[in-house]
């Protein structure tokens, strides 16, 4: 295999994860929000929520391996599990690898989400709001043509994308009928002694 | 409030989603990795002055994709922003495989 | 009337009786273990809180699950509005009732012994506190207090454990129940106050007590808790109330989680919880509510859905939803009159309501709303609109 | 004897997002206010796999698969 060709396929796996993650935070967002329409139920949401998100661990995996493998490099595993381990710039590399720690950790708690509860997935879930804006962070600022028109647009287009169903989110306030009633009960029979 | 809807149609309406489920899946698929050739030979036009001969590498993706006008639009642009960069070009080859655009 | 009964000896009204005297007038307290299972399960005491789960068979299996690290809750929440004999005992019997749960902590092997007391329940708190500070250093460090929140699901077993874990009085899921996993996740035994008295004397005497704990209330002339042997006619406990304050239209068996029943049908009811539970019916928390004829039952059924919906500790949707739009159905046709469709939906909410909730919140007021539906069936058919009652 | 399971709903976690239904509308309906109606006993075998992923998808996690009571008679 070319070294060039490997090169290319870094960065085309790199820019599709880009998306893909995207389209994933944003598919997550939407399955908070309950949409659903006529022919398009809330499982077809989620369903599609959890194929990308394994999807873009998949094109994440090329991403890392054609990089690693790519003779030019000397930049060894090491890069891809240690962050800012890397002797060359240290600290977008290092923001890839951390992203993809945290994706990872994400992807592998959902998996065995019967086993550690409900809380503790939702706790490392939310970690998603980190992960994703330091993947952006790190395709922008690494690569030469970090900032040539098609990537910049492309990264643009993801950002739009996310921040508003992030403002919608915000803005919709809580799905759930019950938040309110709930909570206002349980503050009316909540006797634990004032710290 | 009354759900009009038969067990039958409910199990249909299912059975047509998971039916779509699937396509979009698939369709993301293909889409991610056309997308990967796509980006790829896209970054190989818009990366001046290295690697000349890379060019012909990935030439039989590129040329497919080369047709489309912003292509050719971003190319000028990034060659423009990219001017002081290339010098680094030759050193930075190695580091842009692991980086590159991810 | 051979057995003691749980009030016999000074008068209620005078206060808390004091450990020296309780120890003169019925000796020493027993010994618990296997003997008071069995004897227990034998006199067919039943709990007194409500639900009348047989108290024999809960002590069985609280022992079952024990390991040696059991807890013991003594429900004196007593949240059902009308009910005013828990109070009544734990002002004026504590140590009986203590009697009652130190036996069960003996013979369930528990280490802790949690008396759960409403905390508007102010004199019943001063009472027992003061009864546990007369108590042995042992039994002191067994016993502690926890108050419970005035609302009714606070009286629910599990919201019970849930308070004295986590301090929010709120029903949890069951499976597992309280009996397998309560308190710190041990086996626990809530049991209610008027059960546990009981327990105290039936392990004196070996027989049961043949009597139970009522609380009369609405249209009668002197209102308040009255101790009626078993089987006694519920005609004959109003009368002892003094007799119906104006004539009566129809009573309301076993508080807001009972049933209607016409009071002419009602009178010669026997006041027997496993009888009762025979004929479909239940003695509940033992409240009895006579209904006024000059009162109309469907303007007094929707406000006790009301206060039911309200009640409901909005952790499940089916309770929380359901029973605010019972409540609403009840209260368009209380006050606009009979509509066709809302009995429709009464009926279909009512099957889509019940048995959907953590605990027994749904269930509770659905066959109260059933039961006043079967009572009260041509009040609700042909009910009229904008009635305006000058009572 | 092949291992009977049923569907059960833990009532507090479930807040009525649905997907249940979607997913099993042979074993799920939902109520007037969008909170599942399990119909009660196990779960035949051609409906499994459709039933394991009702459990997995559940957003909140309050459907579960478990053994079939072994009492005949159903309360509700």
């Amino acid at each position: 295999m070319s070294n060039t060709l490997l090169w290319y396929t870094t960065r085309g796996a790199g820019a599709v994860s880009l998306v893909l993650l995207s389209a994933v935070v944003v598919l997550g967002i939407l399955s908070v929000l309950r949409v659903q329409s006529a022919g398009w139920p809330r499982f077809l949401t989620a369903g599609l929520h959890r194929n990308l998100a394994l999807m873009t661990l998949v094109f994440l995996a090329l991403h890392i391996v054609t990089a690693v493998v790519d003779p030019f490099t000397h930049l060894g595993w090491l890069t891809a599990v240690v962050p800012f381990s890397s002797y060359y710039r240290t600290l977008w590399l290092g923001l890839g690898t951390i992203a993809f720690e945290l994706l990872l950790a994400i992807v592998l708690t959902s998996l065995v989400r019967g086993f550690i509860g409900q809380l503790a997935w939702r706790v490392v879930h939310w970690l998603a709001y980190a992960s994703w804006p330091i993947a952006v962070v790190h395709g922008a600022g690494t690569g030469t043509d970090a900032w040539s028109a098609w990537l910049f647009t492309l990264q643009a287009i993801c950002v739009v994308a996310v921040l508003g169903a992030i403002v919608y989110r915000l803005m919709a306030g809580n799905r759930d009928p019950l938040a309110n009633a709930r909570s206002s009960f349980q503050a009316a029979v909540d006797r634990r002694e004032p710290k | 409030m009354e759900t009009k809807d038969t067990t039958q149609d409910r199990v249909r309406a299912r059975d047509a989603a998971m039916r779509l489920l699937n396509r979009l899946t698939t369709g993301a698929a293909l889409s991610a990795l056309i997308g990967v050739g796509l980006f790829g030979a896209v970054s190989a036009y818009t990366i001046p002055g290295t690697k000349t001969s890379s060019t012909a590498t990935a030439s039989t993706s590129a040329t497919s994709s080369s047709s489309t006008s912003s292509t050719s639009t971003s190319t000028d642009a990034s060659s423009g922003l990219q001017s002081s960069t290339t010098p680094v070009a030759s050193s930075s080859s190695s580091g842009v495989a692991v980086s590159g655009g991810s | 009337m051979s057995a003691p009964r749980l009030l016999a000896g000074p008068d209620p009204s005078v206060g808390h009786e004091r450990l020296a005297a309780h120890v003169s007038r019925l000796g020493p307290l027993p010994r618990g273990g296997p003997a008071l299972v069995d004897l227990l399960v034998r006199t067919e005491l039943t709990g007194r809180g409500g639900a009348g789960f047989p108290a024999g068979l809960k002590w069985r299996a609280v022992a079952a699950a024990s390991r040696g690290s059991a807890v013991v809750v003594v429900n004196g929440a007593e949240g059902e509005p009308h009910s005013k004999k828990d109070r009544l005992l734990m002002t004026s019997r504590p140590h009986l009732i203590l009697d009652g749960a130190l036996l069960a902590a003996a013979t369930v092997h528990a280490k802790q012994v949690v008396l759960y007391i409403g905390e508007q329940h102010h004199a019943a708190l001063r009472s027992m506190t003061e009864a546990v500070a007369e108590r042995t250093d042992h039994e002191r460090r067994l016993v502690r207090i926890a108050t419970a929140p005035a609302r009714y699901v606070a009286g629910d077993s599990s919201a019970s454990v849930h308070l004295v874990d986590a301090g929010i009085a709120t029903p949890t899921t069951t499976p597992p129940s309280t009996r397998e996993r309560g308190v710190g996740g041990a086996a626990t035994l809530v049991q209610n106050v008027e059960t546990l008295a009981h327990v105290a004397l039936i392990a004196r005497t070996g027989t049961a007590t043949g009597t139970v704990l009522i609380t009369v209330a609405g249209a009668v002339r002197s209102p308040g808790v009255l101790e009626v042997n078993v089987g006694t006619p519920l005609g004959e406990a109003v009368q002892l109330a003094g007799g119906p304050s104006e004539p009566p239209r129809a009573v309301l068996l076993g508080g807001y989680f009972g049933r209607w029943v016409e009071a002419t049908e009602a009178w010669p009811l026997p006041i027997d919880p496993i009888a009762l539970r025979a004929g479909g019916l239940s003695l509940g928390c033992g409240v009895i509510g006579v209904l006024p004829a000059r009162q109309c039952p469907v303007c007094e059924v929707a406000g006790i859905m009301r206060y039911l919906a309200s009640e409901s500790s909005a952790q499940c949707g089916p309770c929380f939803f359901g029973l605010r739009a019972l409540a609403d159905a009840c209260t368009r046709i209380a006050e606009g009159g009979t509509d066709p469709g809302d009995l429709q939906r009464l009926q279909r909410w009512s099957g889509e309501v019940q048995g959907r909730g953590a605990c027994k919140h749904p269930d509770g007021a659905v066959m109260f709303l059933q039961s006043a539906m079967k009572t009260f069936g041509d009040d609700f058919a042909h009910h009229p609109a904008h009635v305006r009652r000058s009572a | 004897m092949t291992k009977q399971l049923e569907l059960v709903v833990d009532r507090i976690k479930c807040d009525g997002r649905g997907l249940c239904a979607e997913i099993l509308p042979e074993r799920i309906r939902l109520d007037s206010w969008g909170y599942p109606i399990i119909t009660p006993g196990p779960v035949p075998e051609h409906l499994m796999g459709l039933a394991q992923r009702a459990v997995d998808d559940c957003p909140v996690l309050a459907l579960a698969l478990r053994r079939a009571e072994v009492q005949r008679h159903k309360t509700r």
